[in-house]
């Protein structure tokens, strides 16, 4: 069997499934991540099947998680550490900024730390508060950390079996309400490389960037403005740091228009370094300043406000219009 | 009295092949001691446990914890009774209603009344409490209106109260951050000469985290008037206590310098005394305490969990012959005058009180979109009045695309 | 004696010192801030003066600090908490980020958290690890928070004023390098609003935009560039949450040129969103692209490599001239 | 023995006005002393201190850790009293180096030797360490050489030594988080099934961070093998031991379910049998230990501190009676058939050392401009690669106009 449709978190746990049985130093780390499977059921029955010594239940302490999964690494483990929701990994921040991201600088290159941090994220499934935040750029601004988010099955797995074999730490971003999309995943793929884009549509009057959740999204925005007659092409960048500036400029040479769309808050977000960097590089190129649909700068809302929040099919397309406005 | 305790179960190297040792079971006899565990002669822990009703409804001494139920009236004793009742028809009613997708979240009580109610009424009105996102029981004592609660699950608000109308601050949901909130409240109570007291509760997961540990430090340092109620109910979603310690929490008191006690959390008589211990010994300037309330989450975390994955109905079933709701009904019914009236109209109360809660909350309204951009400040901010303009004409395209389509 | 000269560091102390003594409820909180007056002498005198009951000596716990300083504020006091240096306040990154930014919201405005976190931040004191980071952006992009930096001691003394008067949490960056820099503090002066830009040196060519210790820089590189007879505008923003675009699109639609300067690390930083915002604001205003100069993405470098890492006269002027040649 | 303890000073709420308590003086003497405690019945502490040799040089006898130095030889005794002496010598060199302004910043270990050299010596080869900025004396006894120490206090680097080359970690600047790597460490060690064990060094005041607190949990729940070695020289910066805590640090563990010992911190054979016992105790698989090795600070937290403006030379002066390179002298002297040459060869051996510390130091050269780039990514990244080639264009075009001056 060399393709299956499978949902997203399912693609994770094989991937998981597929690590740990080809390397006995793969170690899954988290709370909850045992028995119960994790919240998501992305770890289901890898306890089972590894025991306890391999897929670890841990104190609730992300602090605790993220260090000792560090020190485990300096051992020569590959842990991939699960962070249960993407709010509750700033008690870790620390040990992620300032220790996990800066050891192998600190050691020249001694020291290498296969880190995985798993993060479910991503708004939209009507969560409490802490629940829904898109976080990526306080990450991605860090040097030393590698930031990725796959948009479907296929990419999850791929992308998590890489994030395992890097050598460098990687924040893995989950888009959790993407969690029970299915797409057919080939094992015997030769997936591309973690850090670069893909155009998952082409087109030729406005480039749409997204990542993660947002990409379906994007592909949705793109069949409708077929339907007006606007032929736009989207682009998952897969990864956050290092961004695939090359593949955008690709793009944005050709369609002269570039639209940046994520859940994460506008301000400081991917969004600006894209289109700082897609500005520079592109300056003669663009017939429109890139425009970015994002978050707001406020606290992520209650549930019945996130439609308002978070980009929509609508919202995109506004922007789109007023690039092509220009 | 010696209860099922985590420091019963032996630890072990993660890895296979390492015999377990006697570790875990060290006694917390102080420094001698601690010497003398050095050489291996660890001895099993005889945890204390503070009960004053047993699970049969008896009445037991207790000389140090007696004096501080000592003049409670029937009325109290019924008191008591009728707010663990209605605190668990308005829990059960929750979870019903977030079967029926009123709610989007619950995170049940269930079990936990006698640890919340005991507590919660030994707070003074002007002492300082802050809860988890479970602690439905406490904010109950604190007379708020339990409908408040419900806006964060429905998904309205995250926090639908005014903390400073009953002292109780809002629900807090990152895991053990509120024991520092307590502390610095406490340091500021005994800066500003007020003899209240503060209470933080957490639970037993909670107590891996170091904010927890860095509040007992604070408090200690400080000799902040706060009482840190910890309700182990023995899982922290599907990780029984044992993954968070290996020996009782409240022993983790001692190594910060100030007491900690274990208390049957399903006793509300011991957790009214012990909690109003600790509360008086934090007014009269004694410093912090540890209350550890030893009980058990009889539901599922919240309604999204499904325990049947880790926890077999054995265990379940041994907690509900300690349910703390029966067992003061039964001390009740044999030490006080109370008539079959009483349980009778508490039942109706407890169903006007199921009613009521239906009703808000089918009533409660969805916010307006523009309460996005509200309270993000105190003082406003220039980029949040621009992304609010901007919002504001958004909307205002589709109403004139609507009115366009209406003409 | 309405003017006196002084370092920026002792502006900071007189501040407080002000503010101690007009509000019973101001708390000085930190590491070292009592006796030792702090590691840079910003709290000088303070505890001698004012009681350890109100100049507070921590637990060595960052998270606690801020932690303990929300519930004093909860509670009514108004904290001003130092963190000792830029690199140490990951560990209290989860208070500030999940709390102190979001309490207000939470409670739907029945809650205000008047704390300031002072930062002594940056480089080019030539430092070892984890003592010249820029952090700021990491703060920026969070939603509740309002972020600051003075480049002088007169705004150093009128800012912290401004900030500790903020019903709104404020982390205030002080330039750590400039602490030893002398001006004029005028305590009759009205003061700029905390978050409004101010232009520093007028200008018709291009103009520079930064704040807190590259302002100096900035002006330096006006001048040198003066002498080839380029006329540079230079900016000194103040604040980075909320930042003034106004002023910056006010100045660029005169110079159409626009080079962003700060210590930070280019990637994500607050030169991204600066150029993201005002390209779209000044799209048809722009000759060139807006150019950024900063750090490199890898760990702020050992001592004897600063000067190579951090934004020098050169490489501003450097940048100035690739915008010019647009 | 009793020594001086940081409990004996009473707790006071912050503001004035409240009595101060008995509270932390109370024992850590187990469950029953913590009820009691509540009750008012406060005692004082009784603080154990492990000593083995008294400041006059004497040998004290202790049942339980004796046999961790029974066997040690005249020799050993010498090297112990080598190392702590070049140590001593290796530390004043980089303080005056830092006044010449060959390093940007020296923290010195001065009167920590004993507590260096003891620990360190009881280490194993396989065994792995965990140190902050301050273990110079345990690099000494790890085989690092000094000299790479001194890289990043110069500003060359920010750590200069493979760390798997002598199983001792990078110095960790961020307060406590190295215990947590020490712990990870140490559950790899276990799921190995190797007997080596771990150890962690931190100080007094790293004992508040939650870092700390959460490697005890993991440590204890894990049953990890790590010894975690706290150097309490009684400051923090300006800040006393009491700003940490109210009670003795080592009595921290036993909240966490293991042991911890107070051991003289100046006492040489003291620090290397407690260690010695830890260390066995990990590789047995009974799990954690914390040691307080009781010390004193001597100089300045570093070369950019200023103790006169918070701390008293009385202080000093009475540790400097208890110095604990001049305590092993005067046993060996009086103990061992030692001859003046060991010390004169010793003194030429010191100077020896200084003098090619001050010249490898003198000649370390500094790193290529391009140093900045590599290493922050094991496997690349695009961006710094893109960086990295406009640096190199960049400093070209210097190198251009300087070559076009030529010209
Ligand atoms: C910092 C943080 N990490 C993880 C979570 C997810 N989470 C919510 S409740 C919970 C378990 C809490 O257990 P415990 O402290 O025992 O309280 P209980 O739910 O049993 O009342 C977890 C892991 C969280 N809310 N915050
Ligand atoms: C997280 C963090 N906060 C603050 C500092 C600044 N700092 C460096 S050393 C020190 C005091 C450490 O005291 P202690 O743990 O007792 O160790 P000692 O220096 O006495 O050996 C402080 C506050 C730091 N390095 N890391
Ligand atoms: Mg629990
Ligand atoms: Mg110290």
């Amino acid at each position: 069997m060399t393709a299956e449709k499978m949902a997203l978190a399912k693609a994770i746990n094989e991937s998981l499934r597929t690590a740990l049985e080809n390397d006995p130093k793969v170690l899954v780390m988290g709370e909850d991540v045992g028995k119960l499977g994790g919240v998501f059921r992305v770890t289901d029955g890898l306890q089972k099947d590894f025991g306890e010594g391999r897929v670890i239940d841990t104190p609730l302490a992300e602090s605790g998680i993220v260090g000792t999964a560090i020190g485990l690494a300096l051992r020569g483990y590959r842990p991939v550490v699960e962070i249960q929701f993407d709010g509750f990994v700033f008690p870790a921040y620390d040990q992620i900024v300032t220790q996990l991201a800066k050891m192998h600088a600190r050691s020249l290159g001694k020291v290498k730390l296969p880190v995985v941090v798993r993060i479910p994220y991503g708004g939209g499934i009507g969560a409490v508060e802490h629940h829904s935040e898109s976080p990526e750029a306080l990450f991605a601004h860090v040097a030393g950390l590698k930031v990725v988010s796959p948009s479907d099955a296929n990419d999850a797995y791929w992308m998590m079996q890489q994030a395992i074999q890097s050598d460098d730490p990687v924040i893995f971003f989950e888009p959790k309400r993407r969690y029970w999309d299915k797409a057919e995943v080939s094992r015997e793929a030769i997936p591309d490389p973690l850090h670069k884009a893909r155009v998952v549509r082409e087109g030729t009057d406005l480039t749409l960037v997204a990542y993660g959740p947002m990409v379906k999204l994007c592909q949705e925005v793109a069949s409708a403005a077929a339907e007006e007659g606007k032929s736009l092409e989207v682009l998952d960048l897969r990864s956050v740091s290092p961004l695939d500036f090359d593949a955008i400029q690709a793009s944005v040479e050709k369609t002269r228009r570039l639209v940046v769309v994520h859940e994460a808050p506008v301000f400081f977000g991917s969004g600006a370094e894209i289109a700082a960097r897609i500005t520079e590089r592109c300056f003669y190129h663009l017939e429109a300043p890139v425009l970015r649909v994002g978050g707001y700068h406020a606290p992520y809302p209650p549930a019945r406000l996130e439609e308002d929040y978070l980009p929509d099919l609508d919202r995109v397309l506004d922007a789109v219009d007023r690039s092509l406005a220009y | 009295m010696t209860v099922e305790s985590t420091a019963a179960r032996k630890p072990r190297r993660s890895a296979g092949g390492k015999a377990g040792t006697t570790g875990s079971k060290r006694s917390t006899t102080g420094t001698k001691s601690t010497t003398r565990t050095a050489t291996g002669k660890a001895r099993g822990t005889e945890t204390e446990l503070v009960q004053l009703l047993t699970p049969e409804g008896e009445r037991v001494k207790n000389a140090e914890f007696d004096p501080y139920v000592a003049g409670i009236t029937d009325d109290e004793l019924r008191g008591l009774y009728r707010d663990m009742v209605l605190t668990r028809r308005f829990d059960a009613e929750a979870t019903a209603l977030q079967r029926q997708g009123e709610l989007g979240l619950w995170a049940s009580l269930l079990g936990q009344e006698a640890a919340q109610i005991g507590s919660g009424r030994a707070t003074r009105e002007d002492d300082y409490v802050f809860p988890t996102y479970r602690e439905h029981g406490v904010a109950w004592c604190r007379g708020v209106d339990p409908t408040n609660l419900l806006g964060m699950f429905r998904g309205v608000n995250n926090g639908g109260w005014d903390p400073n109308s009953n002292n109780f601050h809002l629900y807090t949901i990152v895991i053990g951050s509120q024991a520092l909130h307590a502390t610095g409240y406490a340091m500021g109570v005994a800066k500003d000469g007020a003899d209240s007291a503060v209470i933080a509760y957490f639970g037993d997961g909670a107590s891996s985290q170091g904010d927890v540990a860095e509040a007992f430090t604070f408090s200690a340092v400080y000799n902040a008037p706060v009482v840190f109620f910890c309700q182990n109910n023995q899982w922290a979603i599907s990780e029984p206590t044992e993954k968070q310690t290996r020996v009782p929490l409240y022993q983790r008191a001692q190594g910060y310098g100030f007491p900690g006690v274990r208390v049957d959390g399903n006793d509300v008589l011991a957790c009214l005394a012990v909690t109003k211990w600790a509360l008086e010994r934090a007014r009269r300037g004694e410093g912090p305490t540890l209350v550890e309330a030893f009980t058990y989450r009889m539901g599922a975390h919240t309604t999204s969990d499904d325990p049947s994955r880790y926890r077999g109905d054995d265990e379940r079933a041994a907690w509900e012959a300690k349910d703390p709701i029966a067992r003061l009904r039964t001390y009740i019914e044999s030490q006080t005058d109370t008539n079959e009236g009483f349980f009778a109209e508490l039942e109706e109360e407890s169903e006007a009180l199921g009613r009521r809660v239906r009703e808000v909350v089918r009533a409660m309204p969805d916010p307006d979109r523009f309460a996005i951009f509200e309270n993000a400040y105190a003082d406003g901010h220039a980029l949040v009045d621009e992304e609010r303009a901007q919002f504001a004409a958004y909307q205002a395209s589709f109403a004139d695309v609507e009115e366009g389509n209406q003409r």
